[in-house]
């Protein structure tokens, strides 16, 4: 079961003199849910575009199903299976709910040629787009202009995106803010759901009642480096997260 | 039919396929291209030399032209890959002035003096001018809008749609901004080789001065008053801009002002454009967004 | 009355975000607002601001009407808001987005020491002081985006999801500090927070919103109870 | 040497000129984002009203003074009918709009004063310097001279004074930075107001250096002076200014000392690119 | 009425050309009908504003044809679009008379193209005559408007000099761009060769400021311009620096003739502004297109064109024309004129047949 899907090896980003990400060591296993904690500037975000290709390290490796991508291009990580949210949310927002979901679907196409040239708005695509907006809870939306939506609503359609795109694996950074209660809860068992499904997920989130109920398995960074990892019992009363991150009261408001 | 009609006729259909090689860079892809007519007379210049200078004939030549037109569009196009948007922008004003003088000091080019004698066009052995010369350039626009048509509905325009809202969300999910940008810049540029090539043939007498930054700026006028990224939208703003002066001419003094000034009305009420949201026509009409435009 | 809002209409188009709501805040009162995603709580909320132009309604604040009133001059009768996303400059640096906030009144307040108590509060904007805003983590902004619109000592604090991307330390800090302003400085709050248990436990009063109409509206203790609430927001 | 002097003076004054002109266009583009092309139209009448002016009252101080309070009044006119109801959207539509008015302006221009060049008989009054047997006249002092007063008086206000702080906050993000308690509209109208004077003295000073004024004597510096900011760093009045005086000191010296086949047109574009490769975003721009 | 056809630049950067193209022809139009019209039928102009540029006279050149039926058609325009319109003036045998326009390249479309104004060749020959004869200059600078017209103007200075077995030899030579306005680069340049006569092209918006400034350097060499600074303008922007600049060009002020004086004085009286040259040639074209229909008795464009060919010493404006080469250039004297007082001053005359003929 300790199967690794993604292996970082002294991952490291500097902006200028700022270590952003410090020689991290992480590894992930196929079929978790791995938390990403740490204090606001701690670096996951950075983490995030490492892995995802935005950045290119400024040092260090990442592996992922055994192939170096560290320093790929976004797309090419991307047509690996990797889907991701972003923490300030990126809809297209011109474009429809459902159309913002079936340029997702591309993925397949956008690599070759040869086959870009297909319509894209087709009977099937649509209906496979539909049943990814059903699953995320937003079908009733699909007609509605992206740019439009409220906060919540994006942050839906991101995970769709990413649903899409992340066969192997999804990062979502802090998907759960701006949600209410209900929400989610239904967003949970999405995840758990997705889980089941055989996808990994990385995810980054501060709300912890999210993360202590999710995750298997909890990684927390501070000021780029890893300071500790384990189950999430053991990470909330570990003493160092708790004077970085938690808080001496434990995140009471954040619970 | 009036040969000056036709003649109107005739540089409206031309500006039109220009046009709509410029609505698939700024429309669909979303990068702002403010040389256009750089590249429009590339492909004028390109054809003129083919056929006075290497002697082929306007129909050997236009395969190059198109070709050749598209490949410095690939090469005048990777700045955009690396710039701002606002620095593409007047970059790209850069590039089209940087070209007009290369058209106008390389005697290679002939200089201040221009290219003239530039062969008319033959089909099947019929020369072709008046009527039958804006039937060619006819089809020729009828092929580029389905080209343009047949692009917004496949992957590869869906893909430029994406990158021209969110380039780093466009990246997530698998669209190579380098790619697309360039097949973008390459449709567009092609379309405007074309459109030079045809304009040559037309004129039989090109000079630098033709391809300068002002045409660049009506060839976007036209798509933004049309209705940037739509299907019709070039069409109806070359039609528009290339009748009006036209049908200011008998107040001669203040033609130039009231074409400006119009321009500039449209654009102040109807800055998406004649068939953009919102727009006026859209609501006769009333018709439906269209999917995937804006 | 501090502020009253009364008839509030907000609309994008042909889309109703907010129809008809009316709710006070008294001097020093703290109040919030809850409700789902899209109720219409960030249009509210910007609509009083000036952000966003209201269709319906008017605004009074200290018994002068606001609803004629640009945004600046709403600014300058002593509203300062947190808005949603945090919308600090991006080109600006850390210190400039600060000063930012006391645009046009730095006489008037003892500048250094407002500074110290803030940095003192969120240290990370003293060590980030001239890094252009675009470049800090998503936690970071937000809370220069508070600290902005606490620097000008305002009269009535509006707060759009303030928790949004803090880490949970930070979460307790800002929940006491807007509970700590209220009590011992009597600032006036109108607060709209994702997270009703946190927010509802430090108001006096709240409102409910449901797709733009006010459904509820009572002491915060009382809505605590409440079991619908506690089904739909609080989760128990 | 005295020739490589002689042209290094040419070049700074042809610089400050750029730099007068290129400055309004800088501050306008770092607040509205705006690639405000109309600005050459608002030199254009400046120089137009100044010889207005001029010739009605014979007073050069009045010939200013007129310039800069008609061109304020046509560049707030410009701001708020045209380009701030644009402002939300694509930058090429403002972009068509401004020179829209730019035509306009040369047409009416035109129109009014007829399209023949009219010229400017003034002369400064400012000394003439002899400077290691080169001779500076009154006219290359006073360029000198009130450009070095302009330059100094924005930077006074851009870095000095809250307005500078208003003007980049209004450029970013303008509803929030009314939540702020800034009035950004007013801040626009400033920014205009002080472009748009700074482009009246520019073209009055550039009417009576060449002696020249007709309708189209905006059209080159419309196009040169986007280039300008370029190089400068998109918005960055520094980076503009820097540009501009290198951009006259190296247009003299190449011609001076190389016959080079370019006009200078497209030298001012040849640089820009050639910056922009080395530093996308600049001189002085920020990422 | 027998309608007689003009285009020429009324807006856009040389409006001020087209105005005074549109002015001159306007007065001609006036003293035709006056003595009575052409074949008992008065004259009417139809003119179009073609901004200098090629697409709008090519479809202009159309509706003249097309929807205004023409019997002649004077081109007030630049090079560019007389050029571009040149061809179809020819498939449609419409007589077609350039005032100004210098490119070769007009004339040479067919034998309906005429030009009444010089080519780069004849002048530039008249200057080096001008340089070496009347100036007796020894070391030439010659500083050249980039633009077709500027770079055969220098071809035929040179080649003058080049017949004249170095009596005068160029000691330096440089280009300056069309839109070019500060020229004081150059002039420290040429102030370093220390030559004794300047001959520097272009129009007066480009030669005004030259004179300025080469005063202003201290560069008191004798200038030589051409027809390009043959326009009050540049009395006025070189102000008294323009004193003793010399000019070749084809209107000689001081011609004692009628139809000089006449002219002179209606258009300063009518306009309030001298004639400059460009002005004057247009009105000689359309003359001729009169004289042409008046001989040929006829508006058929072939008899026309006949007529315009047979052209033989003829009283112009800008001097009696002797005729037209086979390609259609004119064949007249060239004028020297000389800045005195503020005025443009009979200085001397080329009359050199192997100089003047194309
Ligand atoms: N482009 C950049 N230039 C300079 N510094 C940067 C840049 N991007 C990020 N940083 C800095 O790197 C640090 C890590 O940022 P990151 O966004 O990864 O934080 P985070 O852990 O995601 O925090 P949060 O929970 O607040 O989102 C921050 O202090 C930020 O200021
Ligand atoms: N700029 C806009 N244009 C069109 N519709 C908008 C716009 N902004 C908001 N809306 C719509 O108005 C409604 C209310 O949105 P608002 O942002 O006020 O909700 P909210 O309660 O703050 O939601 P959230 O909890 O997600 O922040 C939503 O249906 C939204 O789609
Ligand atoms: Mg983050
Ligand atoms: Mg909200």
């Amino acid at each position: 079961m300790t199967d690794t899907l993604l292996q970082a090896r002294g991952l490291s980003k500097h902006f200028g003199g700022l270590k952003a990400v410090d020689q991290v060591d992480l590894d992930i296993h196929t079929g978790e849910i791995l938390g990403l904690l740490g204090p606001n500037g701690a670096g996951k975000t950075v983490f995030f575009n490492l892995i995802s290709g935005v950045y290119r390290p400024t040092s260090g490796t990442v592996h992922f199903q055994g192939k170096r991508i560290d320093g790929l291009p976004s797309h090419r990580v991307a047509a690996c299976g990797v889907g991701r949210t972003f923490q300030i949310v990126k809809p297209f927002a011109s474009l429809t709910v459902l159309e913002n979901v079936l340029v997702a679907r591309g993925i397949t196409r956008y690599g070759t040629f040869r086959r870009l040239w297909g319509p894209w708005q087709s009977k099937s695509e649509t209906r496979a787009a539909m049943k990814i907006l059903e699953r995320v809870g937003m079908a009733e939306l699909a007609e509605r202009k992206a740019g439009l939506l409220p906060l919540g609503n994006l942050r839906r359609l991101e995970i769709a995106r990413a649903l899409v795109v992340g066969h192997q694996l999804i990062l979502l950074d802090e998907s759960f803010s701006g949600l209410r209660h209900e929400e989610i809860s239904q967003l949970e068992t999405l995840i758990r759901r997705i889980r089941d499904d055989g996808i990994t997920v990385l995810l980054i989130e501060h709300n912890m009642r999210v993360t202590m109920g999710l995750c298997d398995r909890i990684v927390v960074l501070d000021h780029g480096r890893k300071i500790a990892q384990g189950k999430p019992q053991d990470i909330q009363e570990n003493d160092l997260v708790i004077e970085a991150y938690l808080g001496s009261r434990g995140g009471r408001h954040a619970a | 039919m009036d040969a000056y009609l036709i003649t109107i006729g005739t540089l409206i259909v031309i500006y039109a396929i220009t046009v709509y090689g410029l609505n698939v860079i700024v429309g669909y892809a979303g990068q702002i291209s403010l040389g256009h007519a750089a590249f429009f007379g590339i492909g004028a210049y390109a054809s003129a030399l083919l056929t006075t200078k290497a002697g082929l004939s306007f129909w050997e030549a236009l395969p190059i032209v198109i070709l050749l037109s598209g490949l410095i569009g690939i090469v005048l196009g990777l700045p955009s890959l690396r710039l701002r948007e606002d620095f593409l922008a007047i970059t790209t004003i850069g590039i089209n002035f940087i070209v007009e003088a290369l058209f106008l000091y390389v005697p290679y080019f002939g200089g201040a003096l221009g290219i003239g004698g530039i062969p008319r066009v033959f089909l099947f052995g019929i020369k072709l001018k008046g009527m039958a010369f804006f039937l060619l350039c006819l089809s020729f626009l009828a092929l580029v809008i389905f080209i343009c048509w047949w692009f917004t509905r496949s992957w590869g325009g869906v893909a430029c749609f994406a990158l021209r809202e969110e380039e780093s969300a466009a990246a997530s999910v698998g669209i190579s901004p380098v790619r697309f940008k360039l097949l973008a810049f390459v449709i567009g540029t092609m379309m405007a080789g074309l459109g030079g090539a045809l304009y040559a043939h037309y004129m039989r007498f090109i000079s630098a001065t033709d391809f300068s930054f002002p045409m660049s700026i009506t060839f976007l006028s036209m798509i933004v008053l049309g209705g940037m990224g739509t299907l019709w939208g070039p069409l109806l703003g070359a039609v528009l801009l290339g009748i009006l002066p036209e049908l200011f001419r008998p107040i001669v003094d203040y033609r130039i002002l009231f074409y400006t000034a119009l321009l500039l009305v449209m654009i102040r009420f109807q800055p998406a454009g004649l068939l953009g949201e919102g727009s006026i026509v859209r609501k006769w009409l009333i018709l439906k967004p269209a999917g995937g435009r804006p | 009355m501090l502020l009253e809002a009364s008839g509030l209409h907000v609309a994008y188009g042909d889309v109703r975000a907010v129809n008809g709501v009316s709710f006070a805040l008294e001097e020093g009162e703290l109040v919030s607002i809850i409700g789902a995603n899209g109720a219409g709580k960030t249009s509210i909320l910007n609509g009083i601001m000036g952000i966003v132009p209201l269709r319906e309604g008017q605004i009074r604040f200290q018994g002068e009407d606001l609803t004629p009133l640009p945004a600046y001059r709403r600014a300058r009768a002593g509203i300062r808001i947190v808005p949603e996303r945090a919308r600090v400059f991006p080109r600006l640096s850390v210190y400039e987005n600060l000063m930012t906030g006391v645009y046009g009144l730095k006489n008037k307040i003892d500048l250094p020491r407002r500074l110290d108590w803030l940095y003192g509060l969120f240290p990370i904007l003293k060590e980030r002081n001239r890094q252009p805003a675009a470049t800090l983590s998503g936690g970071e902004q937000q809370q220069l985006a508070i600290a902005r619109a606490l620097v000008s000592d305002p009269k009535l604090l509006i707060v759009d999801e303030v928790s949004m991307g803090l880490m949970p330390k930070l979460v307790d800090q800002v929940f006491d500090l807007l509970a700590r302003l209220n009590r011992e400085q009597g600032l006036s709050i109108l607060l709209v927070e994702q997270n009703a248990m946190a927010s509802l436990a430090i108001s006096r009063r709240a409102y409910v919103l449901e797709t733009g109409v006010c459904v509820h509206s009572g002491p915060a203790a009382e809505l605590m109870e409440d079991p619908k609430v506690k089904a739909v927001y609080l989760g128990h | 040497m005295q020739l490589f002097f002689e042209q290094l003076l040419n070049g700074i004054a042809m610089g400050s000129i750029y730099a007068l002109v290129t400055l309004g266009l800088a501050l306008v583009y770092g607040i509205l984002r705006i690639l405000h092309v109309a600005h050459a139209a608002v030199y254009t009448v400046g120089a137009y009203a100044g010889l207005f002016c001029y010739s009605y009252t014979g007073s050069l101080l009045l010939a200013f003074l007129g310039g800069m309070i008609f061109c304020s009044i046509l560049g707030v006119a410009i701001e708020r009918l045209v380009y701030y109801p644009l402002l939300k959207y694509p930058p090429y539509v403002p972009l068509i709009g401004s020179i829209a008015i730019m035509l306009s302006i040369e047409e009416i221009c035109r129109l009014v004063a007829g399209p023949y060049i009219l010229t400017f008989p003034a002369t400064l009054p400012f000394p003439e310097f002899q400077l290691g047997g080169v001779t500076i006249s009154s006219t290359l002092t006073a360029v000198y001279v009130i450009t070095t007063v302009v330059l100094g008086l924005l930077w006074f206000i851009s870095t000095k004074t809250e307005l500078g702080l208003a003007m980049r906050a209004t450029s970013q993000d303008i509803p929030i930075a009314d939540a702020m308690g800034i009035n950004s509209h007013a801040i626009v109208s400033i920014a205009f107001v002080i472009g748009s004077s700074i482009a009246a003295i520019a073209g009055i000073l550039v009417g009576i250096y060449y002696n020249q004024v007709y309708p189209t004597m905006g059209t080159v510096p419309a196009y040169k002076t986007l280039a300008l900011i370029v190089v400068g760093g998109l918005g960055s009045m520094p980076g503009a200014v820097i540009a501009s005086m290198l951009l006259g000191v190296a247009e003299t010296l190449l011609i001076g000392y190389a016959d080079i086949p370019l006009p200078r047109d497209a030298l001012a574009f040849i640089a820009m690119i050639a910056v922009l490769m080395w530093r996308s975003e600049g001189l002085m721009g920020s990422k | 009425t027998v309608k007689i056809g003009l285009l020429a630049p009324l807006t856009g950067f040389a409006a001020a050309d087209g105005l005074s193209v549109l002015n001159s022809v306007q007065l001609a139009v006036e003293r035709v009908n006056q003595d009575g019209g052409l074949l008992g039928r008065q004259v009417e102009l139809v003119y179009y504003d073609d901004r200098a540029d090629g697409k709008e006279a090519v479809a202009l050149s159309r509706k003249l044809i097309q929807q205004d039926r023409v019997a002649g058609v004077v081109g007030g325009s630049y090079s560019t679009p007389s050029r571009a319109v040149a061809p179809i003036f020819e498939d449609e045998e419409i007589p077609f008379v350039a005032a100004y326009a210098v490119h070769p390249d007009v004339t040479t479309s067919g034998k309906y193209c005429f030009r009444n104004g010089f080519l780069g060749m004849v002048e530039g020959k008249s200057a080096g005559y001008v340089s070496v004869e009347l100036l007796k200059a020894k070391k030439i600078a010659l500083l050249t408007s980039d633009n077709d017209f500027g770079r055969t103007l220098a071809e035929g200075f040179k080649a003058y000099l080049g017949d004249q077995g170095k009596a005068a030899q160029i000691v330096f030579e440089q280009t300056y761009p069309f839109k070019e306005k500060d020229f004081k680069p150059y002039l420290s340049k040429v102030k370093e060769t220390n030559p004794d006569l300047l001959f520097a092209s272009g129009y007066y918006f480009q030669t005004g400021p030259i004179v300025q400034q080469a005063r202003e350097l201290g560069l008191d060499v004798q200038i030589l311009g051409e027809e390009g600074a043959d326009s009050p303008k540049f009395l006025e922007i070189a102000g008294a620096s323009a004193e003793g600049f010399v000019i070749v060009t084809n209107l000689d002020r001081d011609d004692p003739r009628p139809v000089v004086q006449d002219f002179l004085k209606t258009f300063e009286q009518r306009y309030q502004i001298q004639p400059d040259m460009v002005g004057a040639s247009a009105y000689d074209a359309f003359m001729i297109i009169c004289d042409g229909i008046r001989r040929a008795g006829s508006t058929d464009g072939p008899a026309i064109q006949q007529a315009i060919a047979a052209t033989k010493d003829y009283n112009g404006l800008t001097g009696v024309l002797k005729g037209f080469t086979d390609i259609g250039e004119v064949v007249k004297e060239v004028q020297v004129q000389i800045v005195k007082d503020g005025r443009f001053r009979h200085f001397g005359v080329v009359q050199d047949m192997t100089l003047i003929t194309p």
